[in-house]
């Protein structure tokens, strides 16, 4: 297959400066009336074939695009800080103390519904983690803290929280059953069953 | 207009004259300027700038500011000074030099005006030539699509221990009001409880006793400890005032220890 | 010159992809450590040599650009530029060829005050920036082209500039008291000195 070099370079031309991809068509358009179109698409495929840009057909039209498998190369790594709202703080101190909990049982115990980007974004800080299921009816995932927690606030064990004792001891951290069983439950007793499958 | 059509034979000829003349008081604020003029001027003796007559060249303009000033009732002050040195430079050249004369000579003086004629025009010359180079985006173009660097954001939450703590007191605070008292019924020891205990256990123990033993012993958090402490000391309290028992302390913060009092079996 | 090739192709995917040129540690810091960065730009620059697409160098930072000899292939392309005055051109070239320069000696060179859009046209298409101030009474600010012009003419280095090396040997460039007028003002000061401040 032998083409007009220079007909290869206009199409290259083109097809790098173009702000869209180029169909045939419109190449044929703007190269000499002699030029052979498919002929130097292919053979300029054949040329960028394992370089770091290759020529692309995209729904039909031409373009040129950096090789997939160097993507990553350009992606760039950015980190901003933000604040936790105020939802995701205390849903995040719920879970910190009485881990391992349930969705329904934050949501109760805050007095409201926990909307979906809430632990979304306690998840995207690395704060929070599925622990397992409990044994009940619809075997709720359980959440739990991570170790990235611990790190983050300084603490060697979630028992470190401070005032952890105290308020359990003042009954702040019983979870209130909240349901008919709520009369049956009113000694001591965890109202939550310790024993939990792990995912 | 061209600008190079102001030629010898215009001089003598105000009608073509008038013509650039007009051009450049239109224009005065721009680029043009009497260098302009004394380079268009230059340019009309069809020499290399090198070999120009600035003698004649300056007569040239001057020629060219009198008529112009004939045509026209304003003639921007720059020209007229530029006019008034030339008009200088013309005398020194001509006249022969005198012993005193201080600064350079006329020759110098010329070859300063020659020279700044060949700045001006370089950089004319320049800005033509930067004009007709590669300027990108119109004679070399940059990729039409490019592939801008994805910016994949992390976001890095940031929260103290206290303001999570503050969080959780606060959310428990608002909450809390729903059931306070069921909470508080169960960890709190009475005073009345710890008078009924005080009372059935004193009899058992005849000699001074501390009075922290007659806590209850099934106490297993440290806020329920505490609450059985104070009920039981507010206990022991209000049976020393109804002369029922004995209270000492060896020492401030020292253990309180508790005896009956005999002579009211 | 033996170059990792896959280092050319992360060059390449790097260098097609930005909407800049890149500088050499730019593309340092995206390429593995061993990475011979003058040696895959060299690479690159040969590979693309005499295609319809090259490896340029503007203001000392490398890009793809379309060949030159094509440009009238790439009309629609093309992008619309305000064309500048012929006060601002010529401005714009005496401040690229005589830089650090002031107004007064912009103006004394032009032979004619300078308006004062002019200057605003060129810092508005951020061609000119300020530089420092010359030593001299009044402390005049001088000024000189930026990093875009260098990119928007095509060229490297300030040395580039067509002609440069010419005017510089004659004499064109210098700045010295040369005004036709300064004799006539009899006291003779100094209004250049060469050194400058930054500001």
């Amino acid at each position: 297959m032998s083409v007009d070099p220079g007909h290869v370079r206009m199409a290259e031309a083109l097809l790098f400066a173009s702000r869209e991809p180029l169909d045939e068509a419109t190449l044929a358009e703007r190269l000499p009336e002699d030029a052979d179109i498919a002929a130097i698409l292919a053979s300029i495929e054949e040329t960028y074939k394992g370089r770091g840009v290759n020529l692309v057909r995209l729904a039909g039209k031409w373009g040129f695009l950096t090789a997939p498998d160097l993507a990553w190369l350009l992606e760039m790594e950015r980190e901003t800080t933000r604040k936790l709202s105020r939802a995701a703080l205390e849903t995040l101190a719920i879970i910190a103390y009485h881990q391992p909990v349930t969705r329904a049982e934050i949501e109760e115990i805050r007095g409201v519904g926990l909307s979906r980007g809430t632990m979304d974004v306690l998840f995207d800080a690395g704060w929070i983690r599925p622990r397992g299921r409990r044994r009940t009816p619809g075997r709720p995932v359980t959440y739990g803290v991570t170790e990235d927690f611990l790190i983050h606030f300084g603490l060697d064990d979630i028992k470190d929280l401070p005032g952890f004792d105290e308020m359990k001891a003042a009954g702040l951290l019983n979870l209130e059953p909240g349901s008919i069983f709520s009369d049956l439950a009113t000694t001591e007793e965890d109202p939550i069953d310790p024993e939990e499958e792990e995912i | 207009m061209d600008k190079g059509s102001f030629d010898e034979a215009g001089q003598r000829n105000p009608e073509v004259i008038a013509h650039p003349v007009q051009a450049l008081l239109v224009d005065l604020d721009g680029y043009e300027g009497p260098l302009d003029v004394l380079l268009l001027l230059a340019r009309d003796q069809k020499v290399d700038l090198l070999k120009i007559s600035i003698l004649q060249l300056a007569e040239q303009y001057l020629t060219f500011i009198e008529q112009a000033r004939s045509l026209r009732l304003e003639v921007a002050a720059d020209y007229l000074v530029m006019a008034a040195w030339l008009a200088y430079l013309k005398s020194r050249l001509l006249l022969p030099p005198e012993k005193d004369d201080e600064g350079p000579s006329g020759e110098e003086l010329a070859e300063r005006l020659a020279f700044m004629l060949r700045k001006l025009e370089a950089m004319r010359g320049a800005a033509d030539k930067l004009m007709d180079g590669r300027i990108t985006g119109r004679d070399r173009m940059a990729r039409g699509r490019p592939e801008a660097i994805r910016i994949l954001r992390h976001s890095r939450y940031h929260c103290t221990l206290r303001e999570l703590l503050h969080a959780y007191a606060a959310q428990k605070e608002r909450k809390g009001i729903t059931n306070p008292l069921r909470l508080m019924r169960e960890a709190v020891f009475s005073v009345e409880q710890a008078l009924a205990r005080l009372e059935r256990m004193l009899g058992s123990l005849p000699e001074w006793t501390d009075l922290m033993s007659y806590l209850p012993d099934n106490l297993a958090t440290p806020f329920s400890r505490r609450s059985a402490q104070a009920s039981t000391l507010l206990a022991s309290l209000q049976m020393a005032k109804e002369g029922r028992l004995e209270l000492r302390q060896g020492q401030t913060f020292g253990p309180i220890q508790v005896k009956m009092r005999k002579d009211t079996e």
